[in-house]
């Protein structure tokens, strides 16, 4: 890496852990945790969706099992709120668990059929969560609100939420260069191939899945705090499974760096638009960023940095 | 008593799955022949059912007919698409995928130009048989619904034969298969891809036109729309024209059943996970891919 | 009839082929030979259309298709029986024979020409509702040379026409073939079966690295000492 | 590493975004911002209440402002999604430094700002998230007024116990969504059945979007059920009659839930949408003053023979906050709050005041679609028509 790039990148990780404490307006540092979240969201789909070409279009549901066991866990225990950055732990494992159960069978099917598995899978979420009473049914849930100031809670939760990101960036790109890594790309030329060749595919996949679970449902319990109030059709609404899918696409699918130029590009783009722009104007302009993308850059964004590189194969 | 209530729920259920599989035939065959998902189908679904409502409401057009109207605008409109925006990215390393977020992008541009140039608000259609029904015993078939079921099995089969036995359809079906071959006897892969592209778009207006005869529709109804699509096409087997419009009636099925006997709440989560018990008995869904 | 001078084409960075110069004349059968990946494939698919050259030029009954479409180059009459027959394997045999006569000029004459090909080939004629896909290799090669007459071919190109086929099955093509040519077809014939190929053939061309390494009658080529070394065993 | 060229751009992008929200900031206005869902699912309704919130600022900066200033409005977009409702409330306060905060809807997106308001102190006058929200011990929300599912049938209640016993239904078939706002109304069921001694034959919930109404319908006729809840939305509700006419049901009333106050309505179903009652917490037919004015300007600008409820309830809402803040004198928070939780305000839907939980006293109006309007049927001191009972059979 050039030297520049790498003081630029030190200067953006300085200054974005610098940033809640520089007191800016706190929109800022509410408006970065939710893209920072989209990050995390679209860096664990792309261990699954990326890498192994499973196309999962639920994972937006891991969201909203994280946010919710984080809500139950501080609801029934009576916790205080900043015990939220510690219930976020279980709230990942739990969505990791659901993950494996789900996981196991789902990862026998191929291409579109998982797909299609796992969209059914984040409805029936969705919809069992309304169903059930106990998990706050079609009322949702409420969280306590922390006792001090909210912009430090935001700072606070900006924090940890950029540390999550962090820890997500790496552990991908740690397993993009690595042999599990390139286990799961094996898989996505062609599993049989990989098969012969010594993946234990069923396995490597399963771990795939289970860990592209894991750091969503952390990033729910934070989420859930973020919002005080989750009702399941604003945390398990479908439209983030796709937005996550649509985030690691636009930057180009198949590296750890496709999802991060993404999910920020995509998030901040979106929120310009809607200051400049009436609503529908906004929208279509949107709409347009997606087709005019694709004409010129038909691999993602990331594709026009890897062509310099590489001749196009 | 009870067995009436099932028979009707099932009567109601197959209608509405029929149009289900009208919605998806389409989409399904871009998909099985080009490996271009179209997102915005639904929306273009949407925008048939905008323009047969435009008609109706203007010069009091059945829907029915305003679909013959329309079918032009639909056609052509999905022929220059597919010139103008899906056959540029073909060269792209992965077409599904690029093709997805290009048409995500136009799906968006309906939904918020129809915002835009019509309004928000829901629609539907009031037509001089809405709100009747035929009686077959204890029977009651709701005529829109009929009407828009009978739509869907036309158009259905009217691909079908499209596909099977004339010259064109069967040059579609060949260039499908071996786009290689196809080429070397003289069959022009743009321009066959540009006639298929434009029929499934007509075909997703009719779907929509169907649509609007059971349900309400507003500019945001093609997400809503694109699930079930997306439902019945690998259901049914990607490409599959018979698969899908039987994937579509066993949605409807599975619905009416649902409504039958479990409380309504439950109705949609047994829906979904009969269709997940389905694909992991049968990993590669009912029926297989074809073109 | 078809004059191919300086033809270039590259794949890549790969020369696939290079400056390469032959003719076939009406009414003859040559045959290009050659060892896997000597670029004898995309040499036929060059002549369709289907992969444009680098340099040289293609004429075809003295007008240059170099440029010209696959569909404009399959209008002139040159037809190619693909490598691995590459049927329209869901559909039937009839309308694999219909896709064969897909361009308005064989369609006008397709009901005569079906006749020609049922005559050719009764036993396509006992299967014509018969799923492409599920006959066995030799159908499905006769298959693949009857869609290419309905096409009504000047120059007919075959691509390794006996390839996975049984001996058997194999010598019944090649009569096929040799039958055609003696009803007064050009045949430009590609194939790794030398032996056959050089005994039926007028002409040979030997393709090497993409590079013709050595051309003539092919009674001439089969005694040539070099080619009985490399490509006969002998 | 080649790809961290990328992070460059990111940064420009975000120093763009940082620039960009500086701008929208001005000194010498009011301002009042928040967001709508102007596109998406709940677009159609927001695009009333912003014209409400449009007109009232159009108004009162004639009239010379708020304060003596005038009025600034920030609408933001959150494309009816309730985490970008939050992050746009946090926008308006601490980027564009609004001095007021507009209410929003829907039911899930109000629920979700409500304790941002708290967080931040700022006054929030919105349709509020029915009952539940206010029972969270938020004390700068107000439902001014409200629109609450617990009370939604109240009128409809009171007038029915005006109805000798014989001649009332006995059976009732109730069908709920499965929602924020379904939840509320049900409810409301609770005392329909104690007060009305109505009896509730079948109860059922829902999950939006109803894939189909026959056998609904088909199982309330089947269980003689003589009047009929259907407590949702506009595209059920729909379906619901449509599927009631074609299959000759002929409840003695049909009771719809929120989706019959809306234009399209009467505009889609035209007759078949007659003799619907439904609650409703303002109507332009009220004599309130104010109401004829705002019918013209609806009908002079959108052509609409009346305002549509929306737009009364965006326009009701900016009434609140501007007697709010006259009252108080100042854009003091805490000093609004205080004087709308201590005296009257008087709006186009009523008179208010407020208890601790930001609420006025439980009251409804029970409306009804005769010929194709909303006609207002109690309290009878507001009737404008005579109520259709029992609803006539279908033609």
């Amino acid at each position: 890496m050039k030297p520049f790039l790498k003081t630029l990148l030190f200067l953006c990780i300085a200054g974005a852990l610098a940033l809640p404490w520089l007191s800016p307006p706190v929109y800022f540092v509410s408006l970065l945790f939710i893209v920072f979240m989209y990050v995390v969201m679209a860096e664990s789909w792309v261990l699954i969706g990326g890498f192994a070409g499973y196309l999962s279009f639920g994972h937006g549901a891991f969201l909203g099992i994280g946010a919710y066991t984080t809500a139950l866990l501080m609801n029934h225990f009576h916790l205080s709120p900043l015990w939220v950055l510690v219930s976020a732990l279980p709230a990942g494992a739990v969505a990791a668990c659901i993950a494996a159960v789900i996981g196991y069978p789902a990862l026998r099917l191929r291409g579109p059929y998982f797909a299609l598995i796992t969209l059914c899978f984040a409805f029936v979420m969705e919809l069992v969560v309304k169903n059930l009473d106990f998990l706050g049914g079609p009322e949702g849930l409420w969280l306590k609100a922390m006792g001090i100031d909210v912009g430090l809670a935001r700072g606070i939760f900006f924090e940890v939420m950029f540390v999550l990101m962090v820890v997500t960036v790496l552990t991908v790109r740690h397993i993009e260069f690595s042999r599990f890594g390139v286990g799961l790309k094996a898989i996505k030329e062609d599993e049989e191939v990989a098969q012969t060749l010594c993946v234990h595919t069923p396995r490597v996949k399963l771990s795939a899945f289970v860990l592209s679970a894991f750091f969503p449902g952390i990033a729910g319990g934070l989420y859930a705090y973020y919002l005080s109030y989750i009702h399941p059709e604003t945390v398990f609404n479908i439209d983030i499974s796709i937005l996550i899918v649509l985030m690691a696409l636009f930057g180009g699918g198949g590296t750890f760096m496709g999802p991060i130029v993404g999910a920020i590009s995509l998030s901040l783009i979106n929120e310009l638009l809607s200051a400049f722009l009436k609503a529908e104007y906004a929208r279509v302009i949107y709409g347009l960023l997606f087709v005019v993308l694709i004409l010129y850059l038909p691999d993602g964004v990331m594709s026009f940095f890897r062509k310099g590189k590489s001749a196009d194969t | 008593m009870t067995g009436i209530l099932v028979l009707q729920s099932l009567i109601s259920g197959l209608m509405i799955g029929a149009i289900y599989g009208l919605l998806g035939v389409g989409f399904s065959l871009v998909w099985g022949a080009m490996k271009v998902i179209n997102i915005a189908h639904a929306a273009f679904a949407v925008l048939g059912a905008y323009l047969a409502y435009a008609l109706l409401k203007m010069f009091g057009l059945d829907p029915v007919l305003g679909f013959f109207v329309i079918l032009p605008f639909l056609f052509f409109g999905g022929m220059v698409l597919y010139r103008y925006l899906i056959f540029p990215v073909m060269r792209a390393r992965d077409i599904v995928v690029s093709s997805m977020v290009l048409t995500f992008g136009c799906a968006i541009i309906i939904e918020n130009l129809i915002s835009l140039i019509g309004s928000p608000d829901p629609r539907v259609f009031t037509t001089r048989y809405t709100g009747k029904a035929l009686f077959l015993g204890p029977f009651a078939f709701q005529l829109p619904q009929t009407v828009g079921a009978l739509m869907a099995l036309g158009g259905m089969a009217v691909l079908y034969i499209f596909l099977k036995k004339t010259h064109t359809g069967k040059a579609l079906r060949a260039s499908w298969q071996q786009p290689e071959a196809a080429r070397l006897y003289g069959i022009n892969l743009k321009r066959i891809s540009m006639i298929a592209f434009g029929l499934a778009v007509a075909s997703a207006g009719l779907g929509g036109i169907a649509m609007g005869f059971v349900y309400s529709f507003d500019p945001h109804t093609h997400n809503l729309w694109l699930i079930y699509i997306f439902l019945v096409v690998i259901l049914g087997g990607v490409g599959n024209v018979l698969g899908t419009a039987l994937a579509g009636l066993l949605i409807g099925l599975l619905n009416g059943l649902s409504l039958a006997f479990f409380p309504y709440q439950w109705v949609n989560v047994i829906t979904f996970g009969v269709l997940i018990l389905i694909l992991l008995v049968r990993p590669s869904g009912l029926f297989a891919s074809e073109v | 009839m078809l004059r191919v001078s300086d033809l270039s084409v590259s794949h890549g960075h790969l020369m696939a082929l290079r400056n390469l110069d032959f003719h076939v004349s009406e009414g003859e059968l040559v045959t290009f030979i050659g060892s896997n990946g000597a670029g004898k494939s995309t040499l036929l698919n060059t002549l369709s259309g289907l992969v444009s050259p680098q340099a040289g030029s293609i004429r075809f009954e003295d007008r240059e298709i170099v440029g010209m479409t696959p569909e404009q180059i399959c209008g002139l009459g040159i037809i190619q029986v693909p490598e691995g027959r590459k049927l329209f394997a869901r559909m039937t045999v009839l309308e694999n024979l219909e896709m064969g006569a897909y361009l308005s000029a064989a369609r006008r004459q397709f009901s005569r020409q079906l006749e020609v090909v049922f005559d050719k080939f009764p036993r396509l004629k006992d299967r014509k509702n018969q799923i492409a896909g599920t006959m066995s290799g030799g159908e499905q090669q006769m298959l693949a040379i009857a869609r290419a007459m309905v096409a009504l071919p000047k120059l007919l190109m075959l691509d390794e026409p006996s390839l996975g086929l049984s001996p058997l099955m194999a010598e019944e093509i090649y009569e096929v073939i040799q039958d055609l040519n003696g009803d007064g077809m050009t045949i430009l014939l590609v194939s790794q079966e030398v032996h056959v190929a050089l005994s039926m053939a007028d002409r040979g061309y030997v393709l090497e690295n993409g590079v013709i390494s050595r051309e003539g009658e092919g009674k001439s080529l089969l005694e040539d000492p070099a080619i009985r070394a490399s490509y006969l065993g002998i | 590493m080649k790809g961290f060229k990328a992070a460059g751009i990111l940064a420009l992008g975000m120093a763009m975004i940082l620039m960009g929200s500086g701008l929208s900031v001005a000194a010498k206005p009011i301002l009042i911002g928040g967001s709508l869902p102007l596109t998406g699912k709940f677009a159609e309704t927001a695009k009333w209440i912003e014209r409400g919130y449009r007109y009232w600022a159009e108004e009162i900066n004639k009239k010379g402002g708020l304060l003596g200033r005038p009025v600034k409005l920030i609408i933001y977009d959150d494309e009816s999604n309730a985490s970008k409702a939050v992050t746009y409330a946090e926008k308006a306060i601490t980027v564009d430094k609004v001095d007021l905060l507009f209410g929003g809807y829907p039911g899930t997106a109000a629920r979700a700002v409500m304790p941002v308001a708290e967080k931040y102190k700022k006054v929030y006058v919105s349709m509020g998230g029915h009952m539940k929200s206010f029972s969270q011990g938020y004390t700068y929300s107000f439902g001014g007024p409200p629109l609450m599912g617990e009370w939604w049938y109240l009128g409809f209640i009171d007038w029915m116990k005006t109805i000798p016993e014989k001649d009332r239904p006995k059976r009732a078939a109730v069908y709920t969504m499965n929602n924020p706002i379904g939840a509320s109304l049900l409810d409301s069921m609770k005392a329909m059945e104690k007060e009305l001694g109505i009896k509730i034959v079948i109860n059922e919930k829902y999950n939006l979007p109803l894939p189909d109404a026959t056998p609904l319908i088909m199982k309330a006729k089947q269980m003689k059920c003589d009047i009929l809840f259907s407590n949702g939305f506009f595209a059920d509700g729909v379906m619901t009659m449509r599927a009631a006419k074609a299959l000759n049901y002929n409840p003695k009333a049909i009771v719809q839930g929120v989706g019959s106050v809306i234009p399209a309505w009467t505009k889609e179903l035209g007759k078949d949408g007659d003799y619907v009652f439904s609650g409703t917490a303002l109507h332009n037919k009220l004599k309130f003053p104010g109401n004829k004015k705002l019918n013209e300007v609806v009908k002079k600008r959108w052509g609409l023979p009346a305002y549509p409820v929306y737009f009364g309830f965006g326009y009701c809402w900016m009434q609140t906050l501007q007697q709010g803040v006259e009252g108080a004198k100042s854009l003091d928070q805490t000093k609004i709050r205080d004087w709308l939780k201590s005296h009257e305000v008087h709006t186009i839907a009523g008179n208010f005041k407020f208890d601790k939980r930001g609420l006025p006293k439980p009251y409804n109006y029970l409306t009804q679609v005769i010929d194709g309007k909303v006609e207002l049927i109690w309290p009878l001191s507001v009737r404008t028509h005579d109520p259709v009972y029992p609803k006539p059979h279908w033609k």
